[in-house]
């Protein structure tokens, strides 16, 4: 009963918002909704107190497994962990959202409570088709809620480019699931897995499956290339949105794609593509971070940054790195949800996100500059963050399968987006501030007027979600590592939704607090200071001597070049996603 | 990106996709084949719970989370869609010149379209009148056909008399309602005989896409027919949904 | 004939696609998207076809196996859902083009540079 | 008898049928992209939606084609008319939404070009 009430209830809530909220007082849907979230948080966080002992299985309608129809929910200690991170994320958007946005009606909370029920939904699912539909409607409730302020040419642009690569995607992964239906003729992501497993070998059909229906959610998590939509997107999305977006719902792609490959695909596929285009997305993502002056754009690409060590995490296909990954989503959730609701204090406090206009401007900001500054810090790796641990845990299990790789490529992502973030906070809340005139475009601050001082409901939401990614990192590492185990086992999985018994794995427990993790950390936090004095130094043209201003000229070609890829014509980015899914299958195919 | 180099690109990429795409379709059981085991575990369900019309048991009972799903993506689409287009001509008031919806500037083609579908649509109507939920169709197709019939009254008549005949914010809330509706039937009366389940579901099915298809066509009209006075005189901006929704 | 409809439905989806690749009004482009999403249907019909079938409804005539073979019923309940979803999702989409066009003054995806980072 | 159910169908004759209908249905949508003219494409939408229709009767999913003939033929071609209606005022250039984005130089590029990879593809 807890799972449908988690889905059920922000659902009810919602539609009682939609159908009387133009007659209700601000107040009452303001605690309607936060009750609501507050409500789903509890329930997310029994199911997760729960799941390691007891299965939390619901077949609905009552049709269990027997009759081999009906649709289960199933929740794993993983995926009640994500529903809850959901839940609490959530949660802080809307207590955000109390003094922001006052001139809005209850439609703006019945939409993110939607939003809430559909990523719960797609958690919790264990049906193929089923995710489809939730996933398509994440889709169509983020766009609502992207072009939620009409008036801006930008952000209904924005949005619209959204709705139609995101909507490519969702088809492609329709026209997965169909090729899986028409050879299994099952739909449970158990019961298929069960089925290709026994009738063993790989085949074309499982490869292009695979391939299809990875691309929808690959698209969600912002692989490259399919993360045009994402700076986009997050740009002009309400703040409170944002914070759902980078938080969670690029997350949900990730967690797609490790759910389909482990319940469904587990050995008969290789990851290798899922690295190599996470591996192109943390690298083009902090390099595209460094470039930005937009600070919600420059958070949106840290946040491909982070999906893409994310993705190469979950392709490394060993429990150990998917604990690692666990404590990095974790981290990351609570970390870019606080710097988002930060730089959307920034937003209503001086009408502009753009760190050349912001220049010294947020003196007079003291916890919003130290969410800023201790943000930088974590995303650097700072310990006990939930990102060091991740870090620590996902490198030491990459080494273990000899991707020497990975942990340079996590070093530099981690440094370049904390330098980034950090070269921000330099500016904006340590620069003396330049004269008046500013850049031009003044952006809607989304409240009635900016506000005098920033009031404790907006700032208490992101000062907790940063104590949360900070505290991420002390998690005890047995039950992670447990989880983490259950997560990646087919028949573990395939046992709890079909026969209703919980695995109970017995594995070394995950320890981020190994020596290598600790200079990891220690390089990208050195590395991390580094880039906003390399910033600084190409910034002045008396010191360029012959050979730095060739390379500052290459570098400005580069960038120019990079710009222009991110050009914001839906045609480039639907041409970029069919090259996606070609190089997805090749990588499938050849190894 | 120049269209050229944008169209090669999407050439590679297509032909990897096609390729990708045809080895799978190679894979799948030839077309027409016998073998569908859900199918026949699902027909098997339908007869077993007396619902004579299998897809309507597949959509309202055995599967009907996804239906669930769908029915929230009605509801968020017509809420945004309301949402979307609220600020309908507010920059064109703030201009002084006023606003009416008229059927003045309706195009020919507008019209060569709707008295095409006309009949189309009629037809289909009458159909789903006369057949219950035993048969195919149901909640869903009938919700199509009422949503979308009631504007070609539009092409009957004039634009006034449609606009009374759907208030808007009441459209809104008993699509809400109906979904919530939808929403407790489908998890709480799963104890239920299917018999008594599956025409209830299909009531409230029926009732929120005619709403919510109602909500949105009507939406498109407002936007559509928006047409500019420049004199004074002309009558006011009517569109009663953007008037309520607009913020102040 | 025994993948020629799974073939049809790829292309079906693959020529919306390039209609959004090679589109010069945003309209346009979503119509091509809605294109894109009939060929799933196609596809999920298809492999739910069975040679000799009729539709899944007894109400005139005895269940299978006495009343001979019937198309997949999951397939046409999924497609139906598909219908439904793409048609709110055109919707959206075609609203915010609306949106797009009053605030620009275009929808030639070509002239408008409002995101340029 | 059902109105819109068909009897079963087998043998030559149900091949013949089927691929009829498919290659109707896969042309009508080629129709659709290449018509670059927005208020033609709508009326060639609205007929694809028709050809659609009639494939799933044939196919035997008559609760699927009902659906696609009152969504593909009627609300959403009808929505598309309304936006352009909508939009014909913004368009740039005072141009009629009809010949928005018709008749420059690019646009006979493409043209042609889509018709040729078309062909070729499909062979």
């Amino acid at each position: 009963m807890i799972l449908q009430t988690t889905v059920a209830l922000p659902v009810l809530v919602a539609a009682l918002l939609a159908a009387a909220g133009r007659w209700l007082p601000r107040l009452a849907v303001d605690v309607a909704a936060i009750a609501t979230a507050a409500a789903v948080t509890a329930l997310t966080a029994l199911t997760l107190a729960r799941a390691p002992h007891h299965p939390q299985v619901v077949w609905l309608g009552g049709w269990g497994p027997g009759t081999g129809v009906g649709i289960p929910l199933a929740a794993d200690p993983l995926a009640a962990a994500l529903a809850c991170v959901t839940a609490a994320l959530t949660l802080a958007a809307l207590a955000f959202s109390w003094r922001y946005f006052s001139e809005i009606q209850a439609i703006f909370h019945a939409l993110m409570l939607l939003f809430l029920a559909s990523m719960c939904a797609f958690v919790y699912t264990g049906d193929l088709f089923d995710a489809f539909v939730f996933f398509e409607l994440m889709s169509v409730v983020a766009i609502a809620l992207t072009g939620y302020r009409s008036e801006e040419p930008a952000t209904v642009h924005g949005a619209l480019n959204f709705g139609v690569v995101q909507s490519i995607g969702a088809y492609l992964t329709l026209t997965g699931i169909a090729l899986v239906y028409g050879r299994t003729g099952e739909l449970g992501l158990a019961a298929a897995g069960r089925h290709l497993a026994a009738a063993g070998g790989a085949g074309a059909l499982v490869t292009a499956a695979f391939v299809l229906i990875c691309t929808g959610y690959l698209v969600k998590a912002a692989a490259v290339p399919f993360h045009f939509w994402l700076a986009d997107a997050h740009a002009v999305a309400p703040t409170p949105v944002c914070v759902l977006f980078s938080g969670v719902m690029v997350e949900l792609g990730v967690y797609g794609v490790a759910r389909t490959y482990w319940a469904v695909f587990a050995g008969l596929v290789p990851l290798t593509a899922i690295a190599v285009l996470g591996a192109a997305a943390a690298l083009l993502g902090a390099v595209m971070c460094v470039l930005q002056h937009h600070i919600k754009r420059m958070l949106a690409y840290s946040t491909i940054s982070h999906t893409g060590l994310l993705l190469v995490g979950v392709a490394a296909g060993t429990p150990e790195a998917l604990a690692g990954t666990a404590y990095y989503l974790a981290g990351h959730a609570g970390v870019k949800g606080a710097l988002f609701l930060a730089a959307g204090a920034l937003l209503n406090r001086h009408e502009s996100v753009d760190a050349r206009d912001l220049r010294g401007r947020g003196r007079g900001m003291p916890v919003t500059g130290a969410v800023f500054l201790v943000g930088a810090l974590c995303l650097a790796g700072v310990p006990p963050s939930g990102l060091f641990a991740g870090h620590s845990v996902a490198e030491h299990a990459a080494l273990k399968i000899g991707w020497w790789w990975f942990m340079p490529l996590s070093i530099a992502a981690a440094a370049l987006t904390a330098g980034a973030v950090l070269r921000v906070w330099l500016v904006v809340f340590r620069g003396t501030p330049a004269g008046a005139g500013g850049r031009g475009g003044r952006e809607d601050p989304e409240t009635s007027g900016t506000l005098r001082s920033i009031p404790w409901i907006m700032l208490t939401p992101a000062v907790a979600l940063l104590a949360a990614g900070l505290a991420a990192g002390l998690m005890p590492g047995g039950p992670v590592a447990d989880a983490a185990h259950v997560f990646a086992g087919r028949d573990a999985y395939a046992g709890l939704v079909l026969d209703g018994h919980v695995a109970r794995p017995h594995g070394p427990p995950a320890d981020p607090w190994t020596p290598s993790g600790l200079g990891g950390a220690a390089a990208a936090l050195l590395l991390a200071l580094a880039v906003p004095a390399a910033r600084r130094a190409s910034g002045r043209p008396r010191a360029a001597h012959a050979a730095g201003r060739l390379a500052g000229r290459a570098a400005a070609a580069a960038s120019a070049r990079l710009h222009s890829l991110h050009s914001g014509h839906i045609g480039d980015y639907a041409a970029w996603l069919t090259a996606g899914v070609a190089v997805l299958a090749l990588l499938t195919t050849r190894s | 990106m120049k269209a050229p180099a944008r169209t090669l690109l999407f050439a590679a990429g297509a032909a990897g996709t096609a390729a990708v795409f045809t080895a799978g379709a190679l894979g799948l059981p030839a077309f027409g084949g016998a073998a569908h085991p859900y199918a026949d575990r699902a027909v098997e369900q339908a007869v077993r719970q007396g619902t004579p019309n299998a897809v309507a048991s597949v959509t309202f009972d055995q599967r009907v989370f996804d239906t669930l799903g769908e029915e929230i993506i009605l509801l968020a689409a017509a809420v945004g869609a309301v949402v979307l287009l609220r600020a309908a001509g507010r920059e064109d008031r703030d201009d002084g010149a006023s606003l009416r919806h008229g059927p003045a500037e309706v195009s020919d083609a507008l019209r060569i379209v709707g008295h095409l579908l006309l009949p189309v649509t009629l037809l289909a109507g009458v159909y789903i009148v006369a057949h219950g939920h035993q048969s195919p169709g149901g909640g869903f197709q009938g919700g199509v056909i009422l949503g979308t019939a009631v504007h070609l009254l539009y092409l009957a008549g004039d634009y006034p008399a449609l606009q009374r005949l759907r208030p808007i914010p009441l459209l809104e809330s008993a699509e809400a309602v109906a979904a919530a509706a939808f929403a407790v039937l489908a998890l709480a009366a799963a104890g239920q005989a299917a018999t008594g389940r599956v025409p209830a579901l299909n009531t409230a099915v029926g009732v929120e896409v005619g709403c919510a298809l109602v909500l949105l066509v009507g939406k498109f009209f407002e936007q559509a027919l928006l047409v500019r006075d420049d004199g004074p005189g002309g009558q006011t901006h009517a569109g009663p949904g953007a008037a309520t929704r607009e913020p102040p | 004939m025994s993948v020629l409809p799974y073939l049809t439905a790829g292309w079906i989806m693959l020529v919306g696609v390039y209609g959004i690749v090679t589109s010069r009004d945003l309209i346009h482009a979503v119509v091509c998207l809605s294109v894109t999403q009939s060929g799933t249907y196609v596809l999920l019909l298809a492999i739910g076809y069975r040679y000799g079938a009729t539709a899944p409804v007894f109400s005139d005539r005895p269940p299978p196996p006495a009343g001979g073979p019937v198309t997949d019923p999951v397939v046409q309940a999924m497609a139906l859902t598909d219908i439904v979803v793409g048609a709110t999702v055109t919707a959206l989409l075609l609203a915010l083009a609306v949106q797009v066009a009053r605030r620009r003054g275009t929808l030639d995806p070509g002239a408008l540079r409002s995101l340029e980072s | 008898m059902n109105a819109l159910s068909l009897d079963a169908l087998s043998g030559p004759l149900a091949d013949a049928l089927i691929a009829a209908a498919l290659a109707m249905a896969a042309l009508m949508a080629t129709a659709v992209v290449l018509t670059r003219s927005t208020v033609r494409q709508a009326i060639v939408l609205s007929g694809y939606g028709m050809a659609l229709g009639l494939l799933f009767l044939i196919l035997q999913a008559p609760d699927v084609a009902m659906s696609q003939f009152g969504v593909g033929t009627v609300l959403v071609p009808l929505i598309v008319v309304l936006a352009l209606h909508a939009t014909r005022r913004h368009r740039g250039g005072g141009r009629e939404a009809g010949r928005a984005g018709g008749g420059d130089e690019g646009e006979r590029d493409a043209g042609p070009g889509g018709g040729r990879g078309g062909r070729g593809a499909r062979r």
